[in-house]
């Protein structure tokens, strides 16, 4: 009954950026779901990891996406005083101010990474993040640099990139 | 090895419409560790349940994931399913592929792309779930309510009644608070003493209510259910148990021009006193600091100077030797009433607030605020309740009433709408015009805001039946002419200039927090806006419980609030505890931290950046119980389960149960796109 | 040099201590030296070679140092910011140690050397330049001369770091990737961290395995990365990390970069005073925020 | 790969040929291993380093390279920074990777055939230890991986040219012009060097590049060049046997006879446990194996480089860690290398090149701890009372 021709994925020509995104679960991801209840149409390149709270998200997350091939990240939580508990985002707040420092000086361009506060009530700001940092790390093309990083091994072959990703194979 | 089960729900047309279900089945069915895939209709009807716990049974499912929507939709409802099936109800979890999906996409093979990873996230992720219990701890069914206005006498009768024990904290030597020292009351006018007099006496003679008065909150340990609660007893210098209340300790003191705080400043008191003729209980007190015996102490004198309190107390309760006393209680849940006071616009301000030096408040005896004019109009008030300015004891034939003073005024520290001025504004020209009905009563107002039951009506009867003359527009100076105090206003609606010769002004000053909520505040764990307001849990959905668990908050400690509301919200927490001790145990969600004590090193960074204070210190022994070094311990009853902690940890010896780093690193994984 | 052995000897010699750690001469320049014997103290020097951070050794999973029994310490300014800082990480009491401070006017960069050498621009350690702590107040003895200000090197390390600020993302990434991708995972850096005292490192726990423990480019930039945060607002700037690391990755540059980024953003220069809350653990309401949308 | 010295032949190359022979091979596509010496200062580094902002010779790292280019060789230098051992026990490699559809797993091998390649100008000390570590690569378990790129590549040593204060081979068993575990020995004379081959590797060398090579038969010039050669190699013997001369056997008894004796019980006080000593031996063999993840159900084995001066590395999943500081683990390094190893396969797991002492900023001395165990091996026991009167 469904159209199966249909389900070819991503553009096969094109690049589509695949951004990995880590939110809270108070402001955030139900500012998401206010999005999707408002019908707020968006890129459809990003794929949500719930957290409890922005002061939850370690830097080892964003470092470890970035690994397994995504080509940019979003850290959104709740606006600072909205925490839902209290200071997690002040936390947050300093823990990815010198995250996002350090990356820049190691040569990242902090464009792929996004940070944002997202309440509850701003689905329309939750998709502008989404569509900017998609047209962001679009501009800025897949992220070879990180990827060529991976291990050459002899006579383990080397991982596809990217462009031989395949869904529902 | 997992055997994880994927329910994926059409939800009618919503999902079904843009994701191609039966592709996602397909899709997860090869996906290492699934044992089951199917889509169905209406997952959350009660089919679409049964065929999620049927399939648990007949295929032996490790974990369930239902492909969705948003987990704040119906992730209960699919866990009470599997707990029904026998699955632990925290190996289910919810992929949402409808508000996250399905409904912020058009195309479909992107959307069907996109839900295939989210589920595939998801399963990931249950594949590390592991079956949690709840929480059990024990509750001490007993309360504390901190401060006794209106909200904290109304909230210990409510948990009272409710047969529970409760301990009443009181910082003055009366209950009753700011409400005692109304004349009447809006938008019925119905007389403050009277209403509330009686709710004190029945506080006081309550059989499960404690009352400490002239004490205050020393500290406070524990947590929810749990607290340890030190309250000092300042000294009295009467023995509460042997006074009568007979007041001849009153008569017989010299000391008797000090100002009288119930009064205001209005009228003066003595230095050994009750508040006010209903104060409960009704012992005195003995003001140090304004006592001739102790002044004379001070000074360092050989002998004392009076005592005649003591000489005329037949009861022999006055006792100059009375020290501060410290009493421990055992407390489940604690409910926070401080109140508020009003904004003291003099020159001299705390950090953050200017003042209205240009008011003369403080400077002109005829420039009072609106708590002094309640007491002027209050019967048994310093006038007796006749309307008479303080500088000569005259009637002043008009008044000025300025709205706002020190409210919605950022520039002056205070942004906020004290809420209740533009009542009690007109209120007092009514009451003002009741008494003097030649008199004139001119109000300055920004805009009137009489949202409530009966107050547009009440305010609109100030004006259109009483006369009362309302200009929109500020007052730029108040000062002394002579007799007359001088005001000078802007009328916004005529643009003109408005100079009025008053001969008293009434200024409605902000509400504020009372000193000191901060200091209380921080020994509770509960935070403060910047204004010193205690802050709610949710600003909606959690108005009267605060980020601690177990402490709950009512009335204007919070915000604003007038009689009414701080009732209303007395009596939720008052359900709220209630409800707290409705069970020997309380039980929680196992969403909290759990320490590795063989990999912490006991550095306690997560203990300084944990915001509710959940998290000590404890010292590790060897197996011949020698102390071998200390490492952190998160006290799950006080745990909310924000996992900043966690972050924080340099060697990840501290975990979230239900966002445990597996689960997360899983998830991170299932969005490889090598492939 | 006769100050220090002599309050050496009388701390050993009236039982205030058990240990006294200081540096003595060896065949191959100046090194630790564990002194238990009063006769020993004469072993005691300090000179411009005296570079190794001795609080490495207060580290509370050295059991080997720690059965010694009671230390006393020779330490340099920057060495007694080491020592707040395990105060501040309650991994020591103060009572616990002596510690003897030594006025110090700046060390070698390259100090395996038979004899010190007085300082120059060529020669000083480039992390002494501009040194905040030549007078170590935590100490319980401070001993020698007041020093002057150590020479400014050739080249600061802020200097080093402003130039690659200067250079383009993808040079910098180049310049990085290939430093750490000379990393064989040793781990020296974190072993004579005198802050790194973790138990278990992250990097040894495999359930997850958020660090990939073979030293391929991807798994050491991610080691590398996280090694210099864990030590954000925490490194104090001896130098130890780089000159253990045998294959010479600039790790000072990466440290001196995050006490900027910290210093910058929240005003915060590390100190000998652990009373001094830590930056990353602590917050303002006002903290800058201009990379968050 | 022992050393056959009847079979010894001996021939001269010139300084050009030799590099023309480099180039020959870099030709004909194999891989040529040789000291390279590489500018510190070479952009982008030059910033990391202090030392590229002194005036005065510019410095460089040592380091065995895959040449790319023949004028890349240099013969002239001392030890390189790491050993040889990275080309046959690489600080990580694969061993496997694996695939999960569904509930299978399939499992992909590595190979373990390797493409012929030459190694120029090994330094005795690290061919030595190759032929050490063969023992136990060969022992209960034949290492496929370390067999075949040994098989694999030819080693052409190098008599070495420059000895420091660190160097001890003499003291363990070998020396500098030592051809072990090597498949020819070059020393540096007049104009070029002189070549003996020891093995069928070597030779098959010499035979395939032979327009390369004179044989150096009884001419007056071979003579001298022979003189020369046997001078300098005698002479950087006689400065490595001044560093130290210790007695193996009797080290090696005394070390397995006082296991607990205070001496080799409090060797690691000073040791910060960095392991740097690991990662640059030559001799160190000990590798961890990890299984890394690339995606869900697929991943890849790993081993890579450990070290015993780890913390980890002896810690049993129990919690329990035998060698739970770091003076067993000090002593766990001598005990092997001087009387574990020596005991079961009859070698000294170390060759003496002075790398661990080195490159320790701590101030372990090998030299010195081999010096402190040899004066107590040496050493008459203390007289117990009862006992029988010794040496009487």
């Amino acid at each position: 009954m469904s159209d199966a021709t249909d389900t070819s994925g991503a553009a096969a020509d094109g690049f589509e950026p695949r951004v990995t995104a880590f939110v809270c679960n108070w402001c955030t991801y139900t500012g998401a779901d206010l999005a999707g209840t408002s019908r707020l149409h968006m890129a459809s390149n990003v794929r949500i990891i719930r957290l409890p709270c922005t002061g939850r998200i370690d830097p080892l997350f964003i470092i470890k996406a970035f690994e397994r091939g995504a080509d940019g990240v979003i850290v959104s939580g709740c606006h600072p005083a909205d925490c839902h508990y209290t200071t997690g985002n002040y936390h947050a707040r300093r823990r990815f101010a010198v995250f996002h420092d350090l990356m820049e000086f190691i040569g990242v361009d902090p464009r792929r990474m996004t940070f944002s506060w997202v309440s509850a009530s701003e689905g329309a700001k939750w998709r502008d993040v989404v569509n900017e940092a998609v047209t962001n790390v679009r501009t800025l093309g897949p992220f070879e640099a990180y990827r060529a990083l991976a291990p050459k091994d002899a006579g383990v072959a080397a991982p596809a990139g990217p462009s031989a990703e395949a869904e529902a194979s | 090895m997992s055997r994880v089960g994927v329910f994926v729900c059409h939800c009618g047309e919503n999902i079904a419409r843009t994701v191609d279900c039966e592709a996602v089945v397909e899709a997860l069915k090869d996906h290492p560790g699934v044992a089951f895939a199917e889509d169905y209709k209406y997952m959350c009807s009660d089919p679409g349940q049964q065929l999620v716990k049927k399939a648990i049974e007949e295929n032996d499912l490790t974990g369930v994931v239902v492909a969705a929507c948003s987990p704040h939709m119906h992730e209960k409802t699919f866990r009470r399913a599997c707990d029904q099936a026998g699955l632990n109800q925290y190996m289910c979890e919810m992929a949402n592929v409808r508000e996250h999906c399905s409904w912020i996409h058009e195309d479909r093979g992107e959307a069907t792309a996109k839900a295939i990873d989210i589920t595939r996230t998801i399963v990931e992720k249950v594949k590390h779930n592991k079956p949690l219990e709840s929480i059990r701890i024990p509750v001490t069914k007993r309360a504390l309510v901190i401060g006794g206005g209106i909200a904290g006498i109304q909230a210990a009768l409510d948990i009272a009644d409710g047969g529970h024990e409760v301990v009443l904290v009181e910082k003055e030597a009366s209950i009753g608070g700011h409400m005692s020292q109304l004349s009447e009351t809006f938008p019925t006018l119905d007389c403050s003493q009277c209403i509330l007099t009686p709710r004190m006496v029945e506080a006081y003679q309550h059989p499960n209510i404690k009352l400490h008065t002239w004490s205050e909150v020393e500290k406070v340990d524990g947590y929810i259910g749990n607290f340890n609660v030190t309250i000092r007893k300042k000294a009295r210098s009467v023995n509460e148990d042997l006074c009568n209340g007979c007041g001849d300790c009153q008569a017989a003191c010299p000391a008797k021009r000090i100002p009288s705080e119930f009064e205001a400043g209005l009228g003066k008191r003595t230095a050994i006193y009750v508040p006010f003729p209903q104060a409960v209980p009704n012992i005195p007190v003995l003001d140090r600091q304004n006592c001739t015996l102790f002044k004379g102490r001070r000074k360092g004198l050989a002998k004392d100077v009076c005592g005649k309190c003591q000489e005329v107390c037949l009861k022999g309760a006055v006792d100059y030797d009375t020290e501060d006393t410290f009493i421990e209680e055992e407390i489940g849940a604690i409910v926070v009433a401080t109140g508020f006071q009003l904004y003291n616009i003099g020159r001299e301000q705390p950090e953050g607030l200017k003042g209205y030096g240009e008011y003369g408040y403080g400077e002109v005896p005829d420039v009072i605020d609106g708590l002094q004019f309640e007491r002027l109009a209050s019967a048994s008030g310093p006038t007796d309740g006749a309307i008479l300015r303080p500088s000569d004891g005259k009637e002043p034939k008009t008044v000025v009433f300025v709205h706002c003073v020190g409210s919605r005024d950022p520039e002056k520290g205070i942004s906020y709408c004290s809420k209740i001025c533009c009542m009690y504004n007109a209120k007092h020209a009514m009451l003002y015009k009741h008494k003097v009905h030649d008199g004139r009563a001119v109000a300055f107002y920004m805009d009137i805001r009489a949202g409530g039951k009966g107050y547009d009506e009440f305010s609109r009867r100030a004006i259109e039946e009483d006369g009362a003359e309302y200009i929109r527009g500020r007052v730029s100076r108040i000062f002394r002419d002579g007799d007359v105090v001088k005001v000078w206003g802007y009328d916004t609606l005529s643009g003109e200039q408005v100079v009025i010769d008053a001969d008293m002004v009434v200024l409605a000053t902000a509400m504020r927090p009372q000193d000191g909520v901060r200091e209380l505040a921080q020994k509770l764990s509960v935070s403060t806006d910047e204004h010193g307001f205690i802050n709610e849990a949710h600003p909606k959905l959690r108005p009267v419980e605060t980020n601690t668990a177990g402490v709950f908050v009512a009335g204007a400690c919070q915000a604003p609030r007038d009689i009414p509301e701080a009732v209303a919200m007395a009596s939720a927490t008052g359900a709220k505890v209630m409800s707290l001790f409705s069970a020997d145990e309380l039980e929680r969600e196992p969403a909290v931290a759990i320490v590795n004590e063989n990999t912490c090193i006991g550095c306690m960074n997560c203990a300084k950046v944990c915001a509710y204070g959940a998290i000590e210190q404890r010292e590790i022994c060897t197996v011949d119980g020698h102390v071998c070094g200390h490492v952190a311990y998160v006290n799950p009853g006080v745990c909310q389960g924000c996992g900043t902690c966690q972050a924080v940890c340099l060697s990840k010896s501290v975990e979230l149960q239900t966002f445990t780093d597996e689960q997360i690193f899983s998830e991170i994984n299932a969005l490889c796109y090598w492939e | 040099m006769n100050e220090l052995r002599e309050v050496a000897r009388t701390l050993l010699t009236d039982g205030t201590v058990r240990v006294i750690i200081g540096w003595e001469d060896a065949r191959r320049g100046a090194r630790p030296v564990f002194v238990t014997d009063p006769a020993g103290a004469d072993k005691l020097i300090f000179d411009t070679r005296c570079v190794h951070n001795l609080v490495t050794y207060l580290n509370p999973r050295r059991d080997n140092v720690a059965e010694l029994g009671k230390i006393g310490l020779v330490v340099k300014g920057c060495d007694a910011k080491a020592v707040a800082g395990l105060l501040r990480e309650a991994q020591l009491t103060r009572d616990d140690i002596v510690l003897i401070g030594v006025r110090c006017g700046g060390v070698l960069e390259e100090a395996e050397l038979p004899e010190a050498a007085p300082l120059s621009p060529e020669n000083v350690a480039p992390r002494c330049y501009g040194c905040d702590n030549r007078e170590p107040e935590l100490v319980d003895h401070l001993l020698g001369e007041s020093q002057p200000e150590p020479p400014r090197p050739v080249m600061t390390i802020d200097e080093r770091v402003a130039a690659l600020d200067g250079q383009a993302l993808e040079e910098r990434w180049a310049f990085w990737t290939e430093q750490f991708s000379k990393c064989v995972r040793c781990y020296a850096c974190r072993q004579v961290c005198p802050l790194c005292v973790c138990e278990r490192c992250v990097v040894e726990k495999s359930r997850p395995q958020w660090i990939e423990a073979s030293p391929h480019p991807r798994g050491n930039l991610s080691w590398n990365i996280t090694r210099a945060l864990h030590l954000a607002g925490r490194c104090v700037d001896c130098g130890e990390c780089e000159r253990f690391c045998p294959v010479g990755i600039p790790l000072s540059l990466v440290n001196r970069k995050l006490q900027q980024i910290v210093g910058e953003r929240y005003g915060y220069t590390v100190s000998d005073d652990p009373e001094t809350p830590a930056p990353i653990g602590d917050y303002r309401l006002d903290d800058k925020q201009e990379f968050i949308k | 790969m022992t050393n056959a010295a009847p079979t010894r032949e001996t021939y001269f190359i010139s300084d050009d040929d030799l590099r023309a022979l480099t180039a020959e091979l870099l030709g004909a596509g194999t891989e040529v291993i040789a000291p390279v010496a590489v500018d510190v200062c070479a952009s982008p580094s030059a910033i990391a380093s202090s030392a590229c902002l002194r005036p005065g010779v510019a410095p460089v790292d040592i380091e065995y390279r895959a040449l790319a280019d023949a004028a890349e060789l240099d013969l002239s230098r001392g030890l390189p920074v790491l050993s040889l051992k990275q080309y046959f026990l690489p600080e990580h490699e694969a061993l496997c990777s694996w695939r999960q559809h569904g509930t299978e797993v399939e499992i992909e091998a590595v190979p373990t055939e390797f493409a012929p390649r030459v190694v120029l100008a090994a330094k005795p000390c690290d061919s030595a230890a190759l032929a050490v570590v063969d023992k136990v690569m060969n022992w209960d378990y034949q290492d496929e991986l370390w067999n075949g790129r040994r098989e694999a590549t030819t080693i052409v040593n190098l008599a070495c040219p420059v000895v420091d204060e660190s160097c001890f081979c003499t003291a363990v068993g070998t020396a500098p012009d030592d051809a072990k575990g090597a498949d020819a020995l070059l020393t540096p004379v007049e104009g070029g060097y002189l070549m003996e081959a020891t093995t069928d590797k070597g030779r098959a060398l010499v035979e395939a590049h032979g327009a390369r090579f004179t044989a150096e038969t009884g001419a007056s010039g071979a003579e001298q060049r022979g003189r020369q050669a046997a001078e300098e190699r005698a002479a950087a013997r006689v400065r490595v046997v001044a560093n130290l001369e210790i007695d193996a056997e009797s080290v090696r008894d005394w070390i397995d006879t006082h296991f607990e004796d205070p001496l080799l019980a409090a060797l690691g006080v000073r040791c910060n446990g960095c392991g740097a000593c690991s990662s640059v031996c030559p001799t160190c063999h000990c590798f961890d194996i990890v299984d890394e993840e690339e995606g869900i159900g697929k991943g890849t084995r790993r081993r890579c480089w450990d070290t015993c001066q780890a913390p980890t590395f002896t810690l049993h999943a129990s919690g329990h860690n035998p060698r739970d500081s770091q003076n067993p683990r000090y002593r766990q390094r001598i005990n092997h290398k001087f009387s574990i190893y020596p005991l079961k396969f009859g070698e000294v797991l170390c060759t003496g090149c002075g790398r661990c002492t080195r490159v320790c900023h701590a101030g372990q001395d090998l030299v010195e701890i081999l010096q402190a165990i040899d004066i107590a091996a040496r050493r008459p026991e203390p007289v117990v009372v009862g006992a029988e009167p010794a040496g009487s």
